[in-house]
């Protein structure tokens, strides 16, 4: 569908690939690739040299690839995320005290110019950005739909393991309903390639999606309750615990990074 | 119908209720008495908004009367002890989407056993038989998403069935099934019946009403306005056209075709036997009977 | 320009450990208050299809200035109330993170400045309304106001954490994100029309949404502030 | 039917598709060649997910194939002049309540026109013609999302009537019906066919569809596996058995009772004119049903 965005990943596609799809990461335990996704944001925190980063960058991008997951797709999902960097980093970049490069442009306000530093940082930057995005997609995409609906259920404290598993179940419903929506304005000639003059179409399918969840909620509430629900859906199912190799391979990357930490970066150990 | 048995045992459900009333001030209901007998299968007919839903979900307090009781099995339902009647009568709803609220079809069997407190061991036992009852055995780990609207009303009677009710309400089970689908689930219903538990369904599709009901009910504008068996409803020209109703093809057909003057047939099959029983008591040539394959 | 989240990795660590602490506090704070409460079954179901439609319209691309895309925090808190509105703002940010959008290590950050979203927008319509000001420039105004507040929270959360491995002093590092405000406050102000019309439509159709909200939130006299 | 008509001027809508692929991989439709001639109502039968809806969202270009034409009137569709295709092909979708955007049920219908650029007047003219074609006057001023079923889905078939398209496309316009509602639209239908507007539907209620086709096509598996007049298709049982599903109940009881060699009803008034007549043909004054000398 045209309207809904290219930008931002559509939770069905990823879930056919995490359901219909058996690649190498999709054998790897999710608990695993949760424990990957917390040792790259601590990476990415404490590393402090552009080499480093790229080079963690460089094996995420490699490791999607051998997942057997879409490059191409991959470039317009980086739009958002980019957008943060651009808007801080890209400041950053004339502001960084430093060496300039090239000549500066002359302003009112004094001569203007990137740096080295500058360029530098918008490079960390987004190599620190896109490391993680990419491995949170690449984990997205190769693990089950019920795999995540039960570690969800583990991780997070009632109420908010209930909200989110409904969230979960329904992102589906309303996507399809949201769909719909546009679908029939189409077909009456609907104009969406411009917000202002349509600004009340928008208004009424947003405010119809949320009707439908409003109703859809109500409607749920009579369900859940038929079945003598009290507040507190407890899954029975479960993800089992990593297998002693992975369970190693984690344990050695943590130390590894707060190795590195220690020593390299915030050099409270000594070399 | 053991009506013997029910008459001895009193009503399974018996619902007294004024008026229902919903917030926003529509009265969805007005005065109905309904009362359902162990063994049988009710079935309420009538016109879209002629509160069909809002009486079926009186049955197991999803929804309270304004002024009225609801007695599940002898024992009069208080806001204490709504869970009684929640679970003697289970309820599968006529949205297959908001029935569906766990990762997988298991576990949705499951949900309701596990909101009783009982054991995950013992829960995924009854759940896979509940499954196997529904013939659903095969749907036991996908997910909701990627299951048929028939699929997922299968997956949702077992949901309900797993609590052992000894009513169990459907609100329009049929909605957007295709005609393989729509049997299967309507086999599915009979062999619950037979089972014994007693089923209360709302439909529009009086074929499918004559086919299965033993008692007929029929509502308009929020009040019952007349039952009986499917026989004594559906040629009843005055009640259905109290309640914009149209009577099911083969009483259609038949009084049409002015055949249904004595015989009265109210299913297909009714009317099947009708014809090929005064085929035979004529003395002329027996067409030729290529279609035995009725289902 | 579409809907800023903070970006993976661009705060030092102890940053991260901060924000994520504050966040965690925020929601054990709502979490609390609920189970206090005891949260209803129809709370729940709210915001979970709630969540699920506000993490849906995210899809959908807005033409404006490029393409934006929104998750209405402030229609979902004027709708849903301060805590649930900040509960559906985590759950929200969560499946974000996993879809790639916003940072798994700044969930903390983000979550603190959508739950100010919603939070604000909630108590800034009641008191317009209570100030009998008409649905649609109450709701547009409340909106604004929220993600106003978001915005400005989220230049101060940079601000007070610098950059990783910017050397450029805080006041510099304000002008910088002073533009990234500035973009932030023209998407609230669009955000905020949008909201408004939205909730205009909503009254429109079902004129009891509001009065719904009221009965959700009638037991919480006293909000919860980030 | 006027078939020379068409003929001469092609078919209305002319769709060449290889195949339709949705983004989450799951194919929708294979290869289908499907055109709608003027003057026509063409039913899709088919079980759930048999690819209907799929195939009826191609006519109007709100889908596109992997790999295939729509050609419109003689235009084929691009990117550019879908435009061309979405106001030459009305489309009522199957959820009501995704379809009605507007405050009321006047601004919904006058929604398309707008769109269109028609000024306001003429838009609110056309708008209550377009209302009173469907026997909706009364509706103008409610809010859509009050409306009962029936009457979002005649308020639906307004908005897309009201903007003259030559070709109607109405997915499961029955669904969630009461018989009395049911027929209403059914009229509709028929009314908007004898306006001369061609109309594409699809349905599971094959009595209906027998009723109102000239032509069913039968799908299954995402492929349009056999079509024709409704006696052709209702009377082939392989190609039905292919498709799961059973004849309609008028061939059914035809069949069963024997009565189907030659006069094949399809339609209860078909059968209902066999029984009659070969009542009268009858000396005996009972039922009996040596119809097969119909012709
Ligand atoms: N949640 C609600 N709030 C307000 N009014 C309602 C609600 N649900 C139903 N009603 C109204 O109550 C009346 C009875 O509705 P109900 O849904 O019971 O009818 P029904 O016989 O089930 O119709 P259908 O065949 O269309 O399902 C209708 O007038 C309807 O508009
Ligand atoms: N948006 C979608 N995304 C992915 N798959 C889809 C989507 N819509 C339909 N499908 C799949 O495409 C196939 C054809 O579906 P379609 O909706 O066209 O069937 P249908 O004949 O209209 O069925 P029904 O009678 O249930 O409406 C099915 O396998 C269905 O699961
Ligand atoms: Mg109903
Ligand atoms: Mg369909």
């Amino acid at each position: 569908m045209t309207t809904l965005s290219n930008h931002v990943p559509d939770p069905r596609l990823i879930t056919a690939f995490a359901e219909r799809r058996d690649g190498p990461l999709h054998r790897i335990n999710p608990w695993t690739k949760i424990g990957v996704v917390g040792v790259l944001v601590l990476a990415v925190t404490v590393f402090d040299r552009l080499a480093l980063l790229a080079g963690l960058y460089g094996t995420v991008l490699v490791v999607y690839g051998v997942a057997d997951l879409p490059y191409r797709r991959l470039i317009g999902w980086y739009t958002l995320p980019m957008l943060f960097i651009v808007s801080v980093a890209g400041p950053l970049a004339f502001l960084e005290p430093g060496t300039p490069i090239g000549g500066a442009l002359p302003t009112p306000f004094g001569g203007f110019s990137v740096t080295w530093e500058g360029l530098t940082l918008f490079l960390e930057l987004s190599c620190r950005s896109l490391t993680v995005v990419t491995f949170a997609l690449t984990a997205s995409m190769t693990t089950k739909y019920t795999d995540v609906a039960y570690m969800l259920g583990r991780l997070l404290p009632r109420p908010i393991d209930q909200i989110a598993l409904l969230t979960y179940r329904f992102t589906f419903v309303m996507l399809e309903t949201l769909e719909d929506l546009v679908k029939a304005a189409l077909s009456r000639g609907a104009n969406f390639s411009e917000f202002w003059s349509n600004k009340r179409l928008y208004a009424r399918i947003l405010g119809m999606t949320m009707l439908s969840a409003i109703e859809q909620s109500e409607r749920l509430v009579k369900s859940m309750e038929a079945r003598g629900y009290d507040g507190d859906l407890t899954l029975y199912g479960d993800v089992p615990r990593p297998p002693a190799r992975e369970l190693v391979a984690i344990a050695a990357c943590y130390t590894g990074v707060v190795a590195y930490a220690l020593v390299g970066v915030y050099e409270v150990v000594p070399v | 119908m053991s009506s013997d048995r029910s008459e001895e045992r009193g009503p399974l459900v018996d619902l007294q209720c004024e008026a229902h009333t919903y917030p926003d001030g529509t009265v969805g209901m007005h005065e109905v008495d309904f009362s359902v007998y162990s063994d049988e299968v009710v079935v309420l007919v009538g016109g879209n908004g002629a509160g069909k839903s809002t009486l079926l979900e009186h049955l197991n307090a999803t929804l309270i009367p304004d002024d009225g009781e609801l007695v599940v099995d002898g024992t009069p339902i208080t806001e204490d002890n709504k869970p009684h009647a929640r679970k003697e009568v289970g309820f599968v709803f006529q949205d297959a989407d908001t029935q569906l609220v766990a990762p997988t079809v298991l576990d949705d069997v499951m949900f309701g056993l596990q909101n009783y407190g009982v054991p995950g061991d013992e829960a995924r036992e009854r759940a896979r038989e509940a499954l196997a009852t529904v013939d659903a055995s095969h749907l036991d780990d996908r997910i909701p998403h990627y299951l048929s609207g028939g699929e997922k009303r299968l997956a949702g009677l077992a949901g309900v069935l797993v609590l052992e009710p000894s009513v169990v309400v459907l609100d329009e089970p049929l909605a957007g099934l295709d005609p393989d689908r729509s049997q299967l689930v309507a086999e599915r219903i009979e062999q619950i019946h037979e089972d014994g538990i007693s089923v209360v369904l709302s439909t529009h599709d009086l074929e499918f009403a004559a086919e299965v009901a033993d008692r007929v009910c029929v509502m308009a504008e929020g009040n019952i306005i007349g039952g009986g068996t499917p026989r004594e409803v559906f040629y009843d020209d005055a009640l259905l056209a109290d309640a914009n109703l149209h009577p099911p093809s083969a009483v259609r057909v038949a009084r049409d075709a002015g055949l249904g003057a004595t015989a009265q047939p109210v299913t297909e099959s009714d009317l099947v036997s009708l014809l090929t029983e005064a085929g035979n008591s004529n003395t002329a040539p027996k067409p030729s009977t290529d279609g035995h394959r009725h289902d | 320009m579409p809907h800023i989240h903070l970006g993976e990795g661009s705060f030092p660590l102890w940053a991260l450990v901060l924000w994520t602490l504050i966040g965690a506090g925020l929601i054990s704070t709502v979490v609390y208050r609920i189970r206090k409460g005891g949260i209803k079954t129809h709370q729940i179901a709210l915001a979970g299809v709630g969540a699920a439609a506000s993490f849906a319209v995210f899809q959908l691309n807005i033409p404006v200035w490029g393409g934006i895309h929104m998750n209405l925090t402030g229609l979902v808190g004027i709708i849903a109330g301060p805590l649930l509105g900040a509960l559906v703002a985590l759950v929200v940010n969560i499946f974000s993170a996993a879809l790639g959008h916003g940072a798994v290590g700044l969930i903390g950050a983000n979550t603190l400045i959508n739950a100010s979203e919603a939070i604000v927008a909630y108590y800034a319509f009641k008191t317009l309304l209570g100030m009998e000001w008409d649905v649609f420039p109450a709701s547009a105004s409340a909106a604004t106001l929220g993600l106003s507040v978001g915005s400005f929270l989220m230049g101060a959360i940079i601000v007070i954490s610098g950059v990783n491995g910017s050397a450029l002093p805080r006041g510099d590092l304000l002008i910088a994100v002073g533009g990234l405000s500035a973009l932030n406050l023209g998407v609230a102000v669009v955000e905020g029309i949008l909201t408004g019309l939205i909730v205009q439509f909503l009254a429109s159709v079902r004129p009891d949404l509001v009065g719904l909200t009221d009965r959700d939130t009638r037991d919480e006299p006293t909000g919860v502030t980030a």
